[in-house]
């Protein structure tokens, strides 16, 4: 299992190196697809395929659906895709790199467990439970976010 | 028969000037009160009397969290200092009585006599500081409001220069609190118990360092001078006089109360540095008092001149010696706020301070000549009036503690002479000059005259019987001696 | 092989990629991007840690995050998309006074 | 030492009274009537001096501790008078003479404009050098040796409208501020090393045994006499304090303010003699300063000018004898000299005066201007005579037996008779010269002008003549005043007095030859020699040298004044407070508010606190 999931995250790691690197948007956003795609199989390789289609219903589907249009709607950009910084170039890249070596180092400390844990059906349910039982304030309110951030999308014109 | 009623009256008083009707209400409010403080604080010497030790009339508040607490009380040193406050406010609010001030004015002085009578009676570090910078916003607003021409350079400079100051003397007095804590394991700001010399370590040495930079500021000593001539130029007549009579005290006291009980073995150590630093204040101060052609710049550096002299009194840490500083304060305190009294009444009558400006006074102005004449031989060392005693009680503890430095601390003494006289000569006997205004100078009114009167009687009683004030402040300064 | 390495690793790259779409892009999508990233690879950490320690609130936690950083993008699409109404793309955009003009 | 009786405070009670009823009272209600109160404390003070010189004759003598001034620590210093014969013989000459001086005043400055406060300030000399005479410790003392300086600084300078009278009294006050320093220093010493200063108690004192101590104390005392008595390096104030009024140079600049440092080292004698090389030592500075003032003398032009440098002269005698011979010589010698001194002052008092129409007003008059007056004022004449003669040392006269005992006091020493002899000759040949030119010869005031020389009034000559009797008949005093003093009174030996009255007969002629002989020196020689007449005119470069070195201090405090603290130091702060915001603007134009900036620090900042906490933990 482990492996496995090595090999997926391996691969959206290389999705996502492949989405910085694209000269055009459009590239940069197929490749965040994948990422998403890939995502959605490693929660399900963690035992949550709830959460693994969710996540295709909803990233991989609309949220996709929207940067796609807001990319093709914007007009074709000749400028450079390298933001000029004030620090020099490999200065700026260090940023990223401390970002990950941070991250890991936190890992680190936290010890390690060697099998790949799962989730496991028991444990959808309790959260299912959980989300409409205590929780419901929290869903409702994730809810409302999500029909007042559509309306966002109505123009002052329309 | 309390001493916080001493800032707590001008204090109390300062608001309600603000809230006066009119400014002749709030004129009269602020000398009435004024005049109360200084008969209050001259009654507190009977209780002070019936009491014994050192500190007398403790007053303690709630102790709050890390031992800082309300705590008053007064010794010799604070006492005589307190009064010279109380007397040189009640002289330059009648000195300004007829200066036609809005309400502002008279407020400002009374919470500066408050803040300076706060710095002077408490005995807890943190209200120390904390009316050590109260006493800067008055002066501030005195100078930078009702002062003369650029008076908000010198005020923003004033401020500037005494803020560093204050800053260095935060850092140094929590790091003193944190030395006795790190000792005794005890937070206290009690300067009764921070100054059993507790603070030892690698670290005391910069907390001293801090703390005597603090205080320097405010003396000043030689090279932290610079904001006084400015602030002194620009300040009003009787700005001038609380600045130089009761502020700068409030630095040499606190070499007395706070920097040298709390390091004695590096007071001792610093010896060469700080009279050193002394002597370099009254040679360079006379040097320059010689090259000025402005007044009021010519009597900001004699107070830097006088001030080394109680800088060389205390760090010769001898009996005489801080005696000498002790009472050369008070000393200075009333020659320097004459001077500055009488160069106020000449710049409201010719509106001008050179010294070309004047000349052939003593026909026309014969009081103005007598009482500036006195006030200069007492503040050049003139045996017989006050200025020498301090001076020749300095000399010697200096002479006791190192001798060759003595003998250029004496150098002072002539130069004194040559910054006095000649001055003296130019406004006074000189004929008058092409740009003089001394046809404007009509001689002294009955009001200044009876404010002179009133400080050259002093002068010369400190200068013929300075035995009850020394042994009034001998007790207070005794125990610092080490030689 | 050690299973919390693995996972953090590839959680820990994912972010850095998503900071370096922040950082490096000039374009304001690619950062509406580099969010995106970033917040999957929380969600897999927390759905991981989730699973290992058998607590429902991590899985809940994950779906209420997905569904936030959807809302997020859509209110980051919208803005920009009418930010741009009329102009191209000029770097006036790029700086905070320009977004304020 | 016998309780003070009341009439001892007479002496500085009295002028103290006149004094206050002066300033307060008759100063503002009457000021031409402000003499009096002080004409009648003069008086009061000259009868209780001679009532108390009777009372020391009889072998008494008193002090009295009034009252304690400071007392500090190890310091303690008490208020107190001392009467012993020392005192009481100088007290009697100053009063005395003061006293007539006061009355010759009154008639001098009657129609001067500040004829009031001139009293006032005449009368606070009068007290503080009483007060100086009658102290009875060394801090008192210099509290009366600096009263006295000041009221030196207020009458050198009461023409004030005068320049050269304003410098002559700021160059006197210097320079005797210059000499005080070393009496503070020495009063200081005192106490570190002998714990007190009452003059007792410091002979006394076991930590001034030690001679070189003693040569240290005794040596700065010494340096304060020298500023104060104008000896050799320090006299250069007295000539210029001629600018004051007349009363006033004879008063203080002859008979009784230069005595005083005179009278300090009579008064430390016992401190003096525990280091025998600090007496041949002042004895040497006395004798180059007795000829330095002879030879000053001799070539000036101005009668005031003359008997300044004729006075510095005689101080250098004083000296000398006090160095050589000891207490009674130079004390018998200031008595003497204060007498036919004031004198011969008052008498250039009436000349001037008597020719005040021919001179214009001018406050002072030169040889040139007079001539031939022995005529027109003939009492005058009379009283310069007598006084010249008993200065030049004519044996019946006061001044012989007084430079006699000097003399023979400096024979002890090969280079001070020389010396000795030099300034006898000297002081015959400037005095006569000074005789024959303005009382003989034809009048050079007459020429081209009907002004007449009118004798002066009765208030003026009278005085005179009394102190010129005085300085004849001084030698009277010499025994009484030995047994005073307790100093053996043997006659001076015949080879002395010989060589001394032969120098001062060579003198007499010589000067006979220079003012009327038949060459006619005296207009033409200043023309024929304009070098050497500079020279003279400047002291042989002296006196400009203190000037230089005057100028040089203020041009340092000019320089310190202006360019460090103007130039350096002002602009220094400001620049450094203007600094600080300076610095932030340049930082602030680095970041152009670029998204990409933030987020990279936000990134890296988050990153590093990240690595911070897990390293920590």
């Amino acid at each position: 299992m482990t492996e496995t999931f090595a090999v997926c995250g391996g691969l959206a790691v290389l999705f996502a190196a492949a989405a910085l690197f694209q000269k055009t948007l459009y590239g940069a956003a197929m490749c965040l697809l994948g990422v998403l795609l890939e995502t959605a199989v490693l929660f399900i390789l963690l035992g949550s395929p709830l959460l693994g289609f969710l996540q295709v219903l909803v990233y991989a589907g609309a949220v996709m659906v929207l940067v796609v249009i807001a990319i093709l709607a914007s007009p074709p950009k000749l400028s450079g895709r390298w933001a000029e910084l004030n620090v020099p170039r490999p200065v700026a890249w260090l940023a990223p790199l401390a970002a990950f070596a941070g991250l890991m180092a936190a890992g680190q400390s936290l010890g390690g467990v060697h099998a790949l844990p799962q989730a496991g059906p028991a444990l959808e349910r309790a959260m299912a439970r959980l989300l409409f039982g205590p929780w419901a304030l929290a869903t409702e309110a994730v809810g409302v976010l999500v029909l007042i951030a559509s309306l966002s999308v109505l123009k002052e014109d329309a | 028969m309390s001493v916080s009623l001493l800032w707590i009256i001008p204090a109390g008083a300062a608001a309600l000037t603000l809230a006066a009707p009119s400014a002749r209400a709030a004129r009269a409010l602020a000398l009435l009160t004024a005049a109360a403080v200084l008969a209050y604080s001259l009654t507190l010497i009977v209780p002070f009397r019936a009491q014994d030790g050192v500190l007398r009339l403790v007053e303690l508040g709630a102790p709050g969290a890390y031992g800082i607490r309300y705590s008053v009380a007064v010794d010799g040193v604070s006492l005589a200092l307190c009064w010279l406050t109380a007397f040189l406010t009640v002289l330059s609010l009648g000195a300004s009585w007829a200066g036609g001030h809005g309400k502002g004015f008279w407020a400002a002085f009374l919470a500066l006599e408050a803040a300076i009578m706060g710095v002077f009676t408490m005995q807890n570090l943190f209200w120390f500081y904390f009316f050590w910078d109260a006493s800067l916003i008055p002066m501030f607003f005195i100078i930078g409001l009702w002062g003369s021409a650029n008076r908000r350079k010198a005020a923003f400079k004033f401020i500037l220069y005494t803020f560093v100051g204050g800053l260095a003397l935060l850092v140094g007095l929590t790091g003193l609190v944190a030395l006795h804590h790190q000792a005794t394991g005890t937070w206290t700001w009690e300067i009764a118990e921070l100054t059993r010399g507790t603070a030892g370590g690698p670290w005391a040495k910069y907390v001293f360092l801090a703390i005597a930079a603090g205080f320097a500021v405010k003396v000043p000593v030689f090279p932290l001078h610079n904001w006084l001539p400015d602030a002194h130029t620009e300040a009003p007549a009787a700005g001038s006089v609380m600045l130089a009579g009761a502020m700068l005290k409030m630095g040499v006291y606190g070499f007395l109360r706070v920097l040298v009980p709390a390091f004695p073995a590096l007071s001792a150590e610093a010896l060469p540095w700080a009279a050193g630093l002394g002597v370099a204040s009254i040679l360079y101060g006379a040097l320059c008092a010689m090259a000025q052609s402005d007044l009021k710049r010519l009597i900001a550096f004699t107070s830097v001149s006088h001030m080394g002299f109680c800088v060389v009194g205390i760090f010769s840490l001898t009996p005489e010696g801080l005696s000498g500083a002790a009472l050369q304060m008070l000393n200075h305190g009333l020659s320097t706020g004459g001077l500055f009294l009488l160069v106020g009444f000449l710049y409201e009558r010719a509106h001008t301070r050179g010294l070309d400006d004047f000349g052939g006074l003593a026909a026309t102005a014969p009081w103005f000549t007598f009482f500036f004449a006195f006030v200069m031989l007492s503040s050049i060392g003139l045996p017989g009036l006050n200025g020498f005693v301090g001076e020749a009680l300095t000399l010697y503890g200096l002479l006791q503690a190192c001798w060759p430095l003595a003998l250029a601390a004496s150098l002072g003494a002539v130069l004194a002479a040559a910054y006095g006289l000649p001055s003296f000569q130019r406004v006074f006997w000189a004929p008058p000059g092409p740009s003089s205004r001394s046809g404007e100078v009509s001689d002294m009114t009955l009001r200044e005259q009876a404010i002179l009167w009133s400080l050259a009687a002093p002068i010369l009683g400190l200068g013929l019987f300075p035995k009850p004030l020394l042994a009034l402040m001998a007790p207070a300064v005794a125990a610092l001696a080490r030689r | 092989m050690n299973a919390e390495c693995v996972v953090w690793t590839t959680a820990s790259a994912l972010f850095a990629v998503g900071a370096g779409f922040i950082v490096l892009r000039r374009q304001l999508v690619a950062m509406i991007i580099g969010v995106e990233l970033m917040v999957n690879a929380a969600n897999i950490l927390i759905v991981f840690t989730a699973a290992r320690r058998g607590d429902p609130a991590g899985l809940a936690v994950a779906l209420l995050t997905l569904a936030a950083a959807a809302a997020e993008v859509v209110v980051g699409l919208s803005l920009i998309m009418s930010m741009r109404r009329g102009e191209d793309e000029v770097p006036e955009t790029q700086t905070l006074r320009g977004m304020a003009g | 030492m016998s309780e003070l009786p009341v009439w001892a405070f007479v002496p500085l009670a009295a002028p103290v009274a006149a004094l206050t009823v002066g300033f307060f009272l008759t100063h503002r209600v009457r000021p031409s009537a402000t003499h009096l109160p002080i004409l009648l404390s003069c008086s009061a003070v000259a009868a209780a001096a001679l009532a108390l010189l009777g009372g020391a004759l009889g072998g008494a003598s008193w002090s009295g501790r009034l009252f304690t001034w400071i007392a500090v620590g190890s310091m303690r210093v008490d208020f107190g008078l001392l009467y012993d014969p020392l005192t009481v013989s100088v007290l009697a000459m100053v009063s005395v003479v003061g006293l007539l001086i006061h009355v010759y005043a009154s008639a001098y400055m009657a129609h001067d404009r500040g004829f009031s406060p001139f009293f006032l300030y005449f009368h606070m000399f009068f007290f503080m050098m009483i007060g100086l005479l009658t102290s009875d410790n060394y801090l008192q003392l210099y509290l009366f040796w600096e009263g006295v300086g000041l009221a030196s600084f207020l009458l050198i300078g009461f023409w004030s409208h005068k320049a050269t009278a304003r410098a002559a009294a700021w160059k006197a006050f210097l320079t005797n501020r210059v000499g005080d320093v070393g009496f503070l220093l020495a009063i200081l010493l005192m106490f570190r090393w002998a714990g007190t200063t009452r003059f007792a108690d410091v002979f006394a004192a076991p930590g001034l045994i030690s001679p070189d101590r003693a040569f240290i104390v005794g040596a700065l005392l010494f340096w304060a006499a020298c500023a104060k008595s104008a000896q050799f390096p320090l006299y250069v104030w007295l000539p210029d304090a001629m600018e004051g009024p007349t009363p006033v140079s004879a008063l203080m600049h002859a008979a009784t303010m230069v005595t005083a440092g005179v009278f300090l080292l009579a008064r430390s004698y016992p401190l003096l003699e525990r280091s025998p090389g600090l007496l041949a030592f002042i004895a040497l500075i006395g004798g180059i300063t007795a000829v330095w003032g002879a030879v000053g003398a001799i070539f000036r032009k101005d009668l005031k000018r003359v008997l300044a440098y004729s006075t510095v002269s005689h101080l250098g005698l004083m000296t000398l004898g006090l160095g050589a011979g000891g207490v009674f010589p130079a004390v018998f010698h200031l008595i003497v000299h204060g007498f036919f001194k004031a004198a011969l002052f008052l008498c250039a008092g009436n000349v001037i005066h008597g020719l005040h129409d021919s001179l214009g007003g001018a406050p002072s008059a030169t040889v040139e201007d007079a001539g031939g007056l022995g005529r027109d004022m003939p009492l005058t004449f009379a009283a310069f005579t007598l006084a010249a003669l008993s200065l030049a040392g004519v044996p019946p006269l006061g001044g012989f037996w007084s430079k006699e005992l000097v003399l023979s006091g400096a024979f002890a020493f090969p280079g001070l008779a020389v010396l000795g002899m030099l300034t006898a000759m000297g002081s015959s040949l400037y005095i006569g010269r000074l005789l024959f030119l303005t009382f003989l010869g034809e009048r050079s005031w007459q020429r081209g002008k009907d002004a007449h020389a009118h004798e002066v009034s009765p208030a003026m000559w009278v005085p005179v003549m009394l102190l010129a009797a005085g300085g004849a008949v001084a030698g009277l005093f010499a025994a009484p005043l030995a047994h005073l003093l307790g100093a053996a009174h043997g006659h001076p030996s015949h080879l002395v007095t010989a060589l001394s009255l032969t120098a001062m007969a060579a003198g007499a002629v010589l000067a006979w030859v220079c003012a009327d002989g038949a060459p006619a020196w005296e207009p033409t020689w200043r023309a024929r020699f304009p070098a050497f007449a500079e020279a003279v005119e400047s002291d042989w470069g002296w006196q400009p040298f203190c000037h230089s070195l005057a100028r040089g201090v203020g041009h340092g405090a000019a320089f310190l004044g202006g360019v460090v603290e103007g130039a350096l130091w002002d602009p220094g702060t400001e620049d450094l407070a203007r600094s600080i915001p300076a610095a932030g603007e340049l930082l602030g134009r680095r970041a152009r508010g670029l998204l990409n900036d933030y987020a990279w620090w936000m990134t890296a900042g988050a990153a590093a606190l990240a690595l911070m906490v897990t390293t920590c933990l």
